[in-house]
């Protein structure tokens, strides 16, 4: 049996030769061996550099806005497919325009878990299945692919891909039971701890490089909510006010869209639970209006559209006539 | 001169600069903070020291945000801070920031309020090249005292007189010397100067410029600001002013020249509209820019940014196709 | 003198104003906390704005539309009812006092409800206090 | 000559004296300048060409060319409204205080000038600099040779300093061409864009230099016409610009490759741009 690798590379040099996408973007190995890229091909030759990466942890969605004019196929795994579709939802992308190699997805490691085994980690071997060989300076560890894994991918709902051009044969790992198990830990707590670890864990390390946005395949605004100077929304320093509102605003900018690739947070290089704000709002998209994101082009988006019977206790209304005052 | 700390006489020595001094040391992998007792040693911080001469917010000007108002000038702390633990690459980043910022008022005043004690690393971190760069850790440039971990002592230099001073707060004994330069020239002997510098000066900008490279190596980029934000020696800038209520500030702030908005006029032309422009300006400022200015490249082999870089872009990836195009 | 706190209220232009103009036609009592904005719809209140409001200073905010089915551009307010549901809890994820943002429906012949509302929002964020976590302070070091 | 002046981030008061609309859609304004401290206002020695950081209290600051020649009693700047900081600019009275740093940057060297002849071309708003430097030029007719100006705008009502270019046309030690892009009521001079005008006109290369402002694409297509008229890429001037922030060269937002605008230039000649990457 051939390898995911292999099987990718196989597929993307069909879909070159074959002309069903002039460009694929995947993923390649790294400077590391805990880290990967996101490359583009060009030609059947260049597909030996593809891989199925332990470490894809960037979106390649992210890259479509480079390479407009061009079809492009995308190794795609659910929440690749998924971005895509979002895409094509809001009129970003068409959906012939993109070739989507489905792979069901074994889930991803996450390159800081892995770095943390030994001083200096010489080589990973991953069996995509159950076990990960690390090789520190100090030695040989056999590490539970469960213990390495993204968190994401922990609580990843879709790791096969429902929306494909062409799926590759492989074995995804289970959709979750338990998604929202972080998001309810913070949940339980108090308010006032709530907002301490919302300065804590985010805004207080927030440097402000904004990777978190440009990682996301689904932040394409032509100018950014944070770059507006008339009116300025939020100032430009490391101001606790204005880091939490750049936060709130782009976690509840991807309501109803995010597909929880985990960029922004992978992408973080202070290592910032961003994640936990947009997980919440897909958590109450999910609850409030049985609404998950991208599994259908066709479909409306959460925010486009409306129930009659929408939840509206929330309103200060509501709550009045229901204890009779108003 | 030299001098021999004992490892135990650490603790007690950081006390007694707490007692006279502000005294910032490296507080967790994150960065430095004031001394609390907390203190990390085992590698570089992932923020660098240059924080306390270009601040995440430089307050310039105060006003009152109504017409006619007349601002004044903010006079900066003032308060004599020493700094402990700067790893030799970060104090070699001042240098190189200074080569540009030495007329600045607000950079003068820092600097002449802070001293700094280095620590030279142990071993290399994964993404470490100082030496590449041309770095020597033990000169002890840019410090005022230089620390080197050797058996079970800290090796000391003294730089400054102001190191001097600091040193003669704790129980430091004159020798060492020789150990001291043994180690500086097996490091030396180990760790040579990348000859890309050397191919890099003698390149012809346009050419280096031109070069068709770029348009791949940029493709993973976000251009985002972690490595500039989190780079040593960038020092670009943002002036931003500031308005609650009634009152105003003008501050100055650390940019990124990978953001579109750095370059983008008031009408909305961008001279380094696409993604690949502001990526390549970045390396040719630090590679080729800086290099032909001041004979030495704008980066200190600390490899931060390489170690954080969301896309993996490595730096010697760039440096490499720049040097041998 | 006793502290009152200062709510912006984003009234929508068809009803909620409407229903305030009534409230003070009829000579409703309310508390004076609040500053209105007229919006041309509910649905035109962003995110950004509720939270540029707090962290320019002010304790709360009020934001009301028409009632489901009144809305002038049909469907605005219900839009602006899943966008509302989302940020309350996502501002709530967070830690910030729920209490501070209030969505109301007030329709321009329910002057008496605005009063109600106002009075009751104010009563709440009297009870939480000056906003002190999203207000933005500006910090001068060595200010001369 | 001019004694350095102090350079760092901190603007001088300076008042609006008096505030002349000058084009018919309004969104260019003259703002004529006293700085508060009467030494300095004194101390305030520019060379045509050169620019100074505006600041608004709560908005920013912006580089601005300096529209008045040095010779001149009031400190004056003609100002596009276009982002934040001009926007604010153009909403303030006469007698209101904003901030001025400057001059900043390098301005046309006239001393090399001297005994050539000069020919000034200008396109649109970007005439102000140019506007100081024909100031100066005939403050000092006799150092210099024959002085041309060419000078187009869009229509009549987009023209800068109306009153100085009818003063200027009458002068019989200079020449003064005039265009608009497009036939207007009530317009008698030139009709043309600045390009072909300045192929008619058609001024000798030889013991002259070239000082060129005006949008790109009016850039784009005169230099081919200067280099037919034997102008070398040594006797071409222009003048860059770019974001800034600091306006002397610490920021490096305003960075063409190597060369600073703020610090560099803004003037540059024509042989020198051409070594640069095309950053601008």
């Amino acid at each position: 049996m051939s390898t995911l690798t292999e099987k990718i590379r196989e597929a993307a040099q069909k879909v070159l030769a074959e002309g069903l996408a002039e460009v694929v973007l995947g993923y390649t190995q790294g400077s590391l061996p805990y880290r990967n890229r996101v490359t583009a091909v060009n030609t059947p030759e260049e597909t030996s550099r593809l891989i199925w990466p332990s470490f894809g942890v960037l979106n390649p969605a992210n890259v479509l806005h480079k390479l407009k004019g061009k079809k492009v196929a995308l190794i795609s795994p659910g929440c690749v497919s998924r971005a895509v579709v979002v895409l094509c939802q809001e009129g970003q992308v068409k959906r012939d325009e993109v070739y989507l190699l489905g792979v069901p997805c074994p889930g991803m490691l996450d390159p800081s878990k892995v770095r943390d085994l030994g001083k200096k980690i010489l080589r990973v071997e991953d069996d995509f299945k159950e076990k990960v060989l690390v090789v520190t300076s100090e030695g040989e560890k056999i590490v539970a692919r469960e213990e390495l894994l993204r968190q994401n991918c922990l609580e990843c709902r879709h790791p096969t891909p429902p929306v494909y051009d062409e799926l590759l044969e492989g074995e995804a790992r289970k959709p979750s039971p338990s998604p929202y198990q972080k998001v309810e830990e913070i949940e339980a707590r108090e308010v006032s701890a709530r907002w301490q670890w919302f300065q804590e864990a985010v805004v207080s390390r927030c440097i402000r490089c904004y990777a978190c946005r440009n990682a996301c395949p689904l932040c394409y605004c032509p100018t950014c909510f944070v770059d507006d100077s008339r009116p300025q929304w939020v100032g430009k320093t490391r101001d606790p006010v204005d880091t939490a509102l750049y936060h709130l605003v782009r976690a509840y900018h991807l309501a109803g869209r995010c597909v929880d690739c985990g960029s922004c947070e992978a992408a973080c290089p202070m290592d910032i639970p961003l994640r936990l704000l947009t997980k919440k709002l897909e958590k109450e998209a999910l609850s409030a209006f049985s609404f998950e994101s991208g599994l259908d082009p066709e479909a409306p988006l959460l925010l486009t559209t409306f129930r009659e019977e929408d939840p509206e206790d929330f309103m200060i209304t509501q709550e009045l006539k229901a204890l009779g005052k108003i | 001169m030299y001098y021999i700390l004992k490892r135990e006489d650490l603790r007690p020595w950081l006390e007694a600069i707490n007692r006279e001094y502000t005294l910032f040391v490296p507080r967790t992998r994150d960065g430095f903070g004031p001394y609390e007792g907390e203190l990390y040693l085992e590698g570089k911080t992932r923020l660098s020291a240059k924080e306390f001469f270009l601040p995440w917010r430089e307050p310039l000007l105060v006003y009152e945000a109504r017409p006619g108002a007349l601002p004044k000038v903010v006079e900066g702390p003032a308060e004599q801070r020493v700094v402990f633990g700067v790893r030799p690459c970060d104090a070699r980043g001042v240098i190189l920031i200074e080569k540009v910022f030495s007329p600045d008022p607000f950079w003068q005043k820092r600097r002449e309020a802070t001293s700094l004690i280095g620590l030279v690393c142990e071993e290399p971190g994964t993404e470490c090249f100082c030496w590449a760069m041309g770095v020597n850790p033990f000169s002890g440039e840019g410090l005022d005292l230089v620390l080197v971990p050797h058996e079970e002592v800290y090796l000391v230099k003294v730089i400054t007189e102001a190191g001097k001073k600091l040193l003669s707060l704790s129980r430091a004994a004159e020798g060492g010397e020789e150990a001291f330069l043994s180690r500086e020239k097996e490091f030396k002997a180990k760790f040579p100067v990348s000859p890309a510098l050397e191919k890099l000066r003698e390149k012809d900008l346009m050419t280096i410029y031109e070069a068709p490279f770029w348009e791949e190596l940029a493709l993973p980029c976000l251009n985002c600001g972690a490595c500039t934000f989190l780079c040593p020696t960038c020092y670009c800038f943002d002036v931003q002013d500031e308005v609650v209520g009634s009152e105003g500030v003008r501050v100055r702030l650390p940019e990124a020249c990978m953001f579109e908005l750095y370059s983008r006029h008031a009408s909305g032309h961008n001279p380094r509209r696409s993604p690949m422009a502001r990526f390549r300006n970045r390396f040719m400022h630090k590679f080729k820019y800086f290099l032909d200015e001041y004979g030495e490249p704008l980066c200190v082999g600390c490899g931060r940014c390489n170690e954080e870089c969301p896309a993996n872009i490595n730096l010697w990836d760039v440096v490499r196709a720049m040097s041998e195009v | 003198m006793s502290w009152e706190p200062k709510i912006i209220a984003f009234l929508c232009n068809w009803c909620s104003y409407a229903g305030a103009d009534l409230a003070g036609v009829s000579r409703l009592r309310y508390p004076p906390s609040i500053r209105v904005v007229r919006v041309p719809c509910s649905s035109r209140v962003s995110p950004a704005m509720i939270l540029d409001a707090l962290k320019s200073g002010a304790d709360g905010v009020l934001v009301s539309g028409c009632h489901p089915g009144d809305c002038h551009y049909l469907t605005g307010n219900l839009y602006a009812r899943r966008r509302f549901y989302l940020l309350k809890k996502l501002l709530e994820f967070v830690g910030l006092d729920p209490e501070r943002v209030q969505f109301a429906w007030v329709s321009a012949s329910e002057g008496d409800v605005f009063a109600k509302v106002v009075t009751e929002v104010t009563d709440r964020i009297k009870a939480l206090g000056p906003n002190t976590k999203f207000r933005k302070v500006l910090r001068v070091e060595g200010k001369s | 000559m001019v004694a350095a002046p102090k350079k760092d981030m901190i603007p001088l008061p300076a008042k609006i004296e008096k505030v002349v609309v000058e084009t018919d859609d309004g969104l260019l304004k003259s703002f004529y300048l006293r700085l508060l401290d009467e030494e300095a206002q004194r101390e305030f020695k520019h060379t045509p060409g050169q620019f100074a950081m505006l600041s608004v209290a709560g908005k920013g600051e912006c580089p601005i060319g300096i529209a008045s020649a040095p010779s001149e009693e009031l400190i004056m700047f003609t100002v596009f409204r276009t982002g934040l900081v001009t926007d604010a600019l153009h909403r303030l009275p006469e007698g209101a205080i904003i901030g001025l740093r400057g001059p900043l940057g390098n301005g046309y060297p006239l001393e090399k000038f001297r005994g050539k002849n000069v020919v000034l071309i200008a396109g649109g708003f970007a005439v102000t600099t140019l506007r100081a430097t024909l100031v100066y030029l005939l403050e000092h007719r006799e150092d210099y040779g024959e002085i041309t100006m060419i000078y187009g705008a869009r229509n009549p009502g987009l023209l800068l300093y109306k009153e100085e270019l009818a003063a200027w046309r009458k002068r019989e030690d200079m020449k003064l061409y005039l265009t608009i892009d497009r036939e207007a009521p009530g317009w008698d001079g030139l009709v043309g864009f600045v390009p072909q005008i300045t192929e008619q006109v058609a001024p000798s290369g030889e013991n002259a230099v070239a000082l060129v402002c005006g949008p790109p694409i009016m850039i784009k297509f005169t230099l081919p016409v200067l280099e037919k008229c034997g102008f070398g890429p040594e006797q071409v001037y222009l003048s860059l610009e770019n974001r800034m922030r600091c306006g002397i060269g610490l920021c490096h937002h305003c960075n063409v490759g190597p060369f600073l605008v703020c610090r560099d230039g803004p003037v540059i000649t024509l042989a020198a741009l051409k070594r640069l990457p095309p950053e601008y």
